[in-house]
């Protein structure tokens, strides 16, 4: 009689085996698809290099992003801020002309936003800046990047993680970032 | 991996693709969707994202031209609030003006100009250009007899009303009419007979120890609720020893509905619908025969009411003679009383008499031009003659008869919906119908402009550029700029704009050089500084400051003491009440008052208006009856059952509700549901109580007489409960609403009611 | 410091005595019943402000309406001595709120504001926050809402918009409160001064029936109002005490 | 008991039992399919379609917003009582007639709590979001609400299911083991797995008997407190009608009580369509009867102090809340319940009605529904009559509401149908010991003591 559950094991080894293999596709086609499409990666309607501007030319982030200084959003430079310098520089730049032709016909941009929070997060710029926090600390190193990527995973943790580090006051308070 | 053979292996494979698969699908089901950051091109300078700018106008919901201040979001309105440096409405806003975010962002508002392309009524517009709605008009105005023009427009006040004054001067008709339901012809008229003032005075409730209104239900829509209400709260309990030795205001509701005010007021006393004149002369009369009143005209007074004694009075408006004489002597101790009428009131075919009958009460109380009194204000600073061409029913039915003998050629109509707001029985509708041009300026499909040929769409008071003159004032010349608080959404223009595009089409410009609304109204307002104005520095500072603050005022007051015009004594009388229908044939009065939330319909597009319980009896869109329970008690019928309410000119369906508060002979019914056109939350909804008014008119102002129509119920054994949000509205002994004897209890009385002490700490605790 | 240690002494902390008295703020409304005259435009107020969705007739009928502040109304009497006495109801922000103990995953719970604090993004919806509140001012998202274009266009951006499945209420706009605490730390004060911040209702009150600020500060409006011998609590007996504090009605003609 | 058992050899119990797993006729598969067709489209697909559409698809409202997925819950759990509970209490006392029927009791508390399981998902708002209930550590240091009976609930459920699945699992090793020496194929495999290499030695019989009783002993105290602690989510509550301190016991009682009547249901189907006449006998629906009519008297005697304590309280809340519940709009309903759970079963005072199986079939199903109007009321008569009685709404079932509770049924009968192909579901061992045996030597104690 067979008592002993080995030979019962061996025969359920091929299912097994199904089983092992099928998980390990799913969770190798789960990351793969970030690889297909870069979500935090983005490209953009224009080629723009943050390297150039924030790294070789050294351009202070507050330049271009004045809002980040007094509001809750950063914001991006209006068209005719960009306009401003590059009436004359690099005027005959490829992806600058691109640049011009929106001027030209008073056309908005649309990029497309890297770092985005959930609808129900209040992040105040203003408030971080203020508290001599580093664009870098949470956006990654900019200005050596050639297309923007979301470096920081931007989770609830990592504000968190920060807050806690820095004792900010009431800063675990779930009312203080959610609305 | 030992021993796998080539069926296991591919079977293998297939599995680990399969899970592949499953996985980039699972992924990409959860993945967050791609955001934009669009920067404008050129931004305004006094935008930034992330930032709310706020911009000082004046609400156009209402006639009461409250001023408001807009919160703007990234060039999007958000909230309307009150204007805190408005004397109207002094920061505060109630729930219409509040909802003018919806009139701004209605998705059934109309997005440019059409042309009527069908027949007349089966709303078939097609698109077209301005260029073409403007020259398609201005032909026919050219084209037109002089006199066969007609304007008819909502109530406007100001330059907007001036550029319609001179642009009707150009085209030689004087047919220019401003047509709003509610305007309270009848106070006009009773103020000119016994004061010879054709104006409405400001009431001061503010400082008033006791309020005596017939029928005015001043905190919800007569005249200026929200000033009203400000005034109510003070003289209630923000009165402290500075102001009225810390009286409490007493405030009595005489009406035959329990309305908002009457519900707020310490007394609600119901009298027989139209008999409000008869009491005000019986208490005038005891004043009077008390020797309250010490007038040199007093023997005359005497003999003009001798006719009036309590006993009669009580007869006549069914309130005991004790509660007569203790109204007349709590009147005239209170020192200073005030009694308003209007409402229902005014809107009898006795309107003017028992209105005139009311004055004469503040008269004999001496309260005229005092604080807590009745104040007349000085003449508007522009714009004042607009009053004078306000319609009532007369003017309206006569605008009919000349539609129906084709003396009307072109129509213009301006924001005001009269196919909704006269009667069936005035035939307007009809009349229209044989009206060759008819050119509407309104920013909605409402049933007028169904009718219309030529739609040439005005924007919202919150695209537009205007100002306004509130009217009653506050004492003093008032003046408010509306400005454009967010960039048209559509392709409409302001009025201002259509007619000033019309004006180039027809050549007038030589004598309206204007090109726009805003250069009008600056220039209109470069006058107004100039009339000896007060402030300092140039003209254009003195206009950011008043875009800024939004409102502008000048300490002028009405000096003098107001006389009575002659022979109004003696003339004193209150004609009996008519009703069009037998009361054996037509048992119930019909009492159909404007609702809280939609005024005279014009809020029934707006869902926030639509989703706003009444604050009577909870109820959401729909119409409904309002009936005594007694009286359904008798008649067989329950909460919810579905009645038709039948008067001589027509017939409606709604809802029987039981109300505690009305006289049993007199059914209630909410004006403003029952459109058949106004956009998806307005259309088919509710029952319209306006159209089986009988076309009866106050004698004596010409207006409609809306609460003088006899209805028959019938039921219809159908049931539909009207949707509401409240349940069982009866305290239980529960304690909810909790109120105390007077005003000063003992101490520590809260204390007793409550488990819990209310302690406050005594120190500012700093966060570390 | 391991996460069990922090876990067992915010836990400490959490549930020692006194808790709920040790605030930096105690935001505390009043309301005068004697000014209240039941308008509805504070529940308009609140509607614009706080992206409150339009649910339309058929889910009203349902019992589904969603007013964080609406306008109760109790009748007394019968004709011809009829009253009608209206009242505000909305969340009470109790210090000894029920609804806080039996949310199982925290997701309402009381901030160092005094403030009764929902946070939509952790709620799970069991409801039984709502069965537990004696004063019934929770409301539920029982679907979820859509607002006809380009009517969302009037959506206010500090306010989140509610998915199906979560429990919203009053907040007293603690958007506002944040706002405010936003400019105080601007001018470099410490605290937010008396009348700089009003929830959307106070605000817009006609009759100024309202008024709200922080009830540790002695010299507020608040303070000195909640003080008036007529200020009661709403089924004060169940001892939640509420931070909205009720003022009698006054009755000339009583005794 | 011996009289039907007499001519019965050891033998055929193996073969009858052994039958019952192997041997399947066209109508069991009929039978499974038509649950499972139930349970899909009466189950799932009304769920699927309220996770798309939200909780509105159900009737409630506020200030109803619990409804008939909690009473489900309740019943669920209540039904899942006595099962195990039962099979405990009569293991310690020892009473013989309980080994015919315990394993399948047994298992019908397992179920019951996974359906339970089930309706708490249904019932949540956002269920993807269910485990931040579970305290787990994570890098925000969020932790769910330990002062929330919701959680105790949580804990305790699962909790109870680990224990009484346990405490089956082992109390049938060695039947598994009996089967696994007479099948073949892919159920010797699996009988081989289940029965964990069971020799039946006197050793692993010794421990398997300590390790029972042990268990037995751990999970009477907790099916107590399980219950207990459901009634706390509403008893914790200030709700006028359900901040009572009745409730624990109230809730227990009914728990044990429908839970006895499932059983007897179960029983008779078993006994009809599994051919176990011989196993399941007068004695045990005698037995269960006096069981369940003792219950049913404790039941209304709780009842009747409900009443009282509405009574008395003098406040216009409770004496609102007991006035509606008399008279109000759900009276029908109560006074339904009242006469099948409090009336219906003092037949059982008669001998001939306990040991008639239709009759008790029909009155073990008539006691289970109104239990379930009993949890039903508990919600809703108390939830639509709050504090402030302009917010009083009446709440009415929808449909979907009504199709999940007829799935729910659905997959309580799918799980027990594929239960009785996969355990002997009646312990061969334990009937065996009810026969006379020779006292062998190494027989453990605790089996020769009877």
């Amino acid at each position: 009689m067979g008592v002993s559950i080995v030979p019962t094991l061996k025969v359920l080894k091929p299912a097994a085996r199904f089983v092992v293999v099928a998980t390990v596709g799913i969770v190798a086609g789960y990351f793969a698809n970030a690889a297909f499409f870069p979500g935090t990666r983005p490209e953009q309607p224009i080629a723009f290099s943050h390297r150039i501007h924030a790294g070789d030319n050294e351009i202070p982030c507050l330049y271009c992003h004045v809002q980040a200084r007094r509001s809750i959003s950063a914001g991006v430079p209006s068209v005719n801020k960009c306009m401003g310098c590059h009436l004359e520089v690099a005027a005959n730049r490829p992806q600058v002309r691109l640049l011009a032709n929106y001027w030209e016909n008073r056309e908005p941009i649309s990029w497309v936003k890297v770092h985005d929070l959930p609808d129900f997060v209040h992040f105040t710029h203003k408030r971080h800046v203020a508290a001599g926090i580093e664009c870098q600390t949470c956006h990654g190193p900019v200005e050596t990047m050639e297309v923007v990527s979301r470096e920081a995973p931007m989770k609830m943790g990592l504000c968190l993680d920060c807050h806690r580090k820095n004792e900010v006051q009431h800063g675990i308070d779930c009312w203080t970032c959610h609305k | 991996m030992a021993n796998v053979d080539r069926r296991e292996f591919l079977r293998l494979v297939g599995a680990g693709g399969v899970g592949a698969g499953a996985g980039f699908m699972l992924a990409e089901s959860i993945k967050h969707p791609v955001e934009y950051l669009i920067p404008y091109p050129v931004p305004p300078e006094e935008f930034s994202p992330g930032i709310a700018t706020w911009y000082n106008s004046v609400c156009g919901m209402c006639p009461a031209g409250c001023g408001i201040s807009v919160r703007t979001r990234e060039g999007r309105a958000k909230k309307i609030e009150g204007n805190p440096l408005h004397p109207v409405n002094q920061g505060r806003l109630c729930a219409l003006g509040q909802a003018g975010l919806q009139v701004l962002y209605n998705p059934d508002r109309l997005t440019g100009p059409m042309i009527q392309n069908g027949e007349r009524g089966d709303d078939a517009f097609v698109k077209a250009t301005w260029e073409d709605g403007l020259s398609r008009t201005a032909e026919r105005l050219a084209a037109a007899r002089r006199d066969g023009i007609y304007v008819l427009s909502q109530g406007v006040r100001g330059h907007l009303a001036n550029l319609f004054e001179l642009f009707m001067g150009e085209l030689g008709s004087d047919r220019l009419l401003h047509y709003d339901f509610a305007h309270p012809h009848p106070l006009y008229a009773a103020n000119k007979r016994f004061f010879g003032e054709h104006q409405l005075p400001y009431y001061d409730i503010r400082n008033t120890r006791y309020l005596l209104s017939f029928g005015a239900d001043y905190l919800t829509n007569w005249l200026s609720p929200v000033h009203h209400s400000l005034g109510f709260g003070h003289s209630r309990q923000g009165n402290d020893s500075s102001s009225n030795d810390g009286v409490r205001g007493r405030f009595v509701q005489i009406e035959p509905r329990m309305s908002i005010s009457g519900a707020a007021a310490d007394e609600w006393i119901p009298a027989r619908p139209g008999t409000e004149g008869f009491l005000a002369l019986g208490i005038a009369h005891h004043i009077v025969a008390d020797g309250r009143y010490a007038g040199d005209d007093a023997s005359l007074w005497r003999t003009a009411l001798a006719g009036w004694s309590s006993g009669r009075v009580a007869g006549l408006t069914g309130v005991s003679e004790g509660t007569i004489s203790r109204l007349a002597r709590e009147f005239a101790r209170a020192e200073p009383g005030l009694a308003i009428g209007g409402g229902a009131a005014g809107n009898h075919t006795n309107g003017v008499d028992t209105l005139v009958a009311v004055n004469a009460l503040n008269y004999l109380v001496g309260n005229i031009g005092k604080a807590g009194g009745v104040v007349f204000n000085p003449d508007p600073v522009t714009g004042g003659s607009a009053i004078d061409r306000q319609a009532n029913y007369r003017t309206m039915q006569n605008l009919i008869e000349n539609a129906r003998d084709g003396n009307i050629d072109v129509l213009i109509v301006n924001n005001t919906n009269p196919a909704f707001t006269l009667p069936r029985a005035s035939g307007f509708r009809e009349a229209l119908a044989a009206i060759p041009t008819i050119v509407s300026l309104s920013s909605f499909m409402d049933e007028t402009t169904l009718m219309a040929d030529v739609l040439l769409p005005s924007h919202t008071y919150l695209e537009a550029w205007g100002d306004d003159m509130p009217q009653p004032g506050v004492g003093f010349p008032v003046g408010a700029i509306s400005q454009p608080v967010v960039a048209p959404l559509y392709n409409s223009r302001s009025t201002g704009d259509i007619i000033l595009g019309l004006v180039g089409k027809l050549g007038f410009n030589e004598a309206i050089p204007w090109t726009s609304m805003e250069d009008f109204l600056k220039d209109g307002w470069r006058e107004i500084y100039e009339r000896g104005s007060r402030e300092p520095g140039d003209f254009d500072s003195f206009w950011r400051d008043v875009l800024v603050s939004g409102v502008w005022g000048e300490n002028a007051r009405r000096g003098g003491s107001v006389v009575i015009a002659p022979g109004v004594i003696e003339g004193m009388a209150v004609s009996a009440p008519r009703f069009s229908g037998e009361s054996g044939e037509y048992p119930f009065i019909l009492h159909a008052y404007l609702s809280t939330a939609m005024y005279d319909g014009r809020g029934a597009n707006l869902p926030w208006m639509q989703e706003l319980p009444d604050p009577m009896t909870s109820i959401v869109y729909g119409t409904w009856v309002e009936m005594n329970p007694a009286t359904a008690n008798e008649m067989g019928l329950a909460d919810g059952d579905l009645v038709r309410v039948t008067s001589e000119k027509g017939s409606i369906e709604a809802p029987v509700v039981l109300f505690p508060a009305i006289m049993p002979d007199v059914v209630a019914m909410p004006i403003g549901q029952g459109h058949d056109a106004l956009g998806r939350y307005a259309r088919n909804r509710g029952a319209n109580p306006i159209e089986i008014l009988a076309p009866e008119t106050e004698s004596a102002s010409g207006n409609l007489a809306t609460s003088a129509t006899r209805v028959a119920l019938v039921a219809t054994g159908r049931r539909a409960a009207p949707v509401k949000t409240g349940g069982e509205s009866r305290q239980l002994g529960r304690g909810i609403v909790q109120s105390t004897g007077s005003r000063s209890a003992p101490a520590g009385h809260s204390a007793k009611l409550n488990s819990i002490p209310i302690i406050v700490e005594s120190a500012v605790v700093e966060s570390a | 410091m391991s996460i069990l240690d922090r876990f067992v002494s915010g836990w400490r902390e959490f549930r020692k005595d006194g808790y709920y008295e040790e605030f930096d703020y105690a935001w505390t409304m009043t309301i005068d019943l004697d000014r209240c005259t039941g308008c509805g435009a504070c529940v308009t107020a609140c509607q614009a402000e706080n992206n409150i969705p339009i649910v339309g007739e058929s889910a009203i009928d349902k019992g589904r309406e969603m007013q964080w502040i609406r306008i109760e109304r109790y009748w007394e009497g019968e004709y011809p001595n009829a009253k009608l006495n209206f009242i505000p109801m909305l969340c009470q922000q109790c210090d000894a709120a029920p609804c806080e103990t039996v949310c199982p995953v925290t997701a309402t719970y009381h901030n160092q504001d005094g403030l009764n604090a929902q946070v939509y993004n952790r709620c799970i919806g069991t409801r039984s926050c709502a069965v537990y509140c004696p004063y019934t001012v929770r409301y539920f998202n029982f679907t979820d809402h859509h607002w006809d274009a380009p009517l969302e266009q009037q959506l206010n951006p500090d306010v989140t918009v509610r998915e199906k499945g979560v429990m919203e209420k009053c907040t007293f706009c603690v958007q506002r409160i944040r706002q405010a605490k936003d400019h105080a730390k601007d001018d470099g004060r410490r605290r937010v001064r008396d009348g700089e911040v009003q929830p959307a209702c106070v605000q817009s009150c006609p009759s100024e029936a309202m008024i709200f600020g922080d009830r540790k500060d002695a010299s507020s409006r608040v303070s000195k109002s909640m003080n008036d011998e007529r200020a009661y609590r709403v089924l004060g007996e169940l001892n939640t005490r509420p931070s909205v504090i009720y003022l009698k009605k006054v009755d000339a003609d009583a005794d | 008991m011996q009289t039907e058992e007499q001519q019965l050899q050891f033998t055929d119990i193996h073969n009858d039992v052994v039958r019952s797993l192997v041997v399947t006729g066209r109508g069991y598969y009929i039978t499974l399919g038509c649950a499972i067709f139930v349970l899909l489209t009466c189950f799932f697909f009304p769920w699927f379609y309220q996770l798309y559409y939200g909780i509105g698809a159900a009737g409630m409202n506020s200030p109803t917003v619990w409804g008939t997925y909690l009473a489900s819950f309740i019943f669920w759990i209540g039904l899942s009582h006595s099962g195990t509970l039962l099979s405990c209490v009569l293991h310690i006392t020892n009473s013989q007639w309980r080994k015919a029927m315990y394993r399948s009791a047994e298992a019908m508390t397992l179920f019951s709590l996974m359906v339970a399981a089930m309706m708490v998902m249904v019932h949540l708002g956002r269920p993807w979001f269910i485990h931040w209930s579970v305290p787990y550590p994570n890098q925000m240091e969020l932790w769910p609400n330990f002062r929330s009976p919701l959680l105790f609930d949580v804990m305790a459920i699962t909790t109870y299911l680990t224990g009484s699945s346990i405490f089956i699992y082992m109390g049938s090793i060695p039947d598994f083991a009996a089967v696994r020496d007479r099948t073949t194929g892919w159920r010797h495999h699996l009988y081989t797995l289940l029965s964990l290499g069971w020799r039946g030695t006197d050793t692993e019989w010794h421990r398997l008997g300590w390790a029972y009783t042990f268990l037995a002993v751990l999970i009477i105290p907790l099916a107590v407190s399980v219950h207990s602690i459901v009634s706390w989510d509403f008893a914790m509550s200030i709700v006028p009608g359900l901040h009572q301190t009745i409730f624990a016991p109230y809730f227990v009682v009914g728990a044990i009580y429908s839970g006895t009547a499932g059983i007897v249901t179960v029983m008779f189907v078993l006994r009809k369509y599994m051919n176990f006449e011989q196993y399941i006998t007068k004695l045990h629906f005698d037995n269960l009867g006096k069981l369940l009519l003792v219950l049913s008297l404790l039941w209304s005697y709780i009842n009747i102090l409900e009443l009282f304590t509405g009574w008395y309280s003098g406040t216009s809340t409770e004496y609102e809340q007991l006035k509606y519940k008399l008279f109000g709009y759900y009276a029908p309903l109560y006074w339904e319940m009242i006469l099948f759970c409090g009336v219906a079963p003092l037949l059982l005072i008669s001998n001939k009605f306990r040991t008639s199986f239709v009759p008790m079939l029909v009155l073990s199903i008539a006691i289970n529904i109104g239990m379930y109007t009993e949890r039903f009321l508990i919600i809703a008569t108390t939830l639509s009559r709050q504090y402030l009685p302009e917010s009083w709404r009446v709440y009415v079932p929808s449909l979907v509401e009504l199709s999940i509770i007829v799935g729910s049924v659905a997959m309580f009968v799918t799980l027990f149908l594929l239960f009785v192909k996969i355990f002997p579901s009646v312990s061969i061992y334990e009937v065996k010991e009810t026969m006379k045996i020779p006292k062998k030597k190494g027989m453990p104690e605790w089996q020769a003591t009877h």
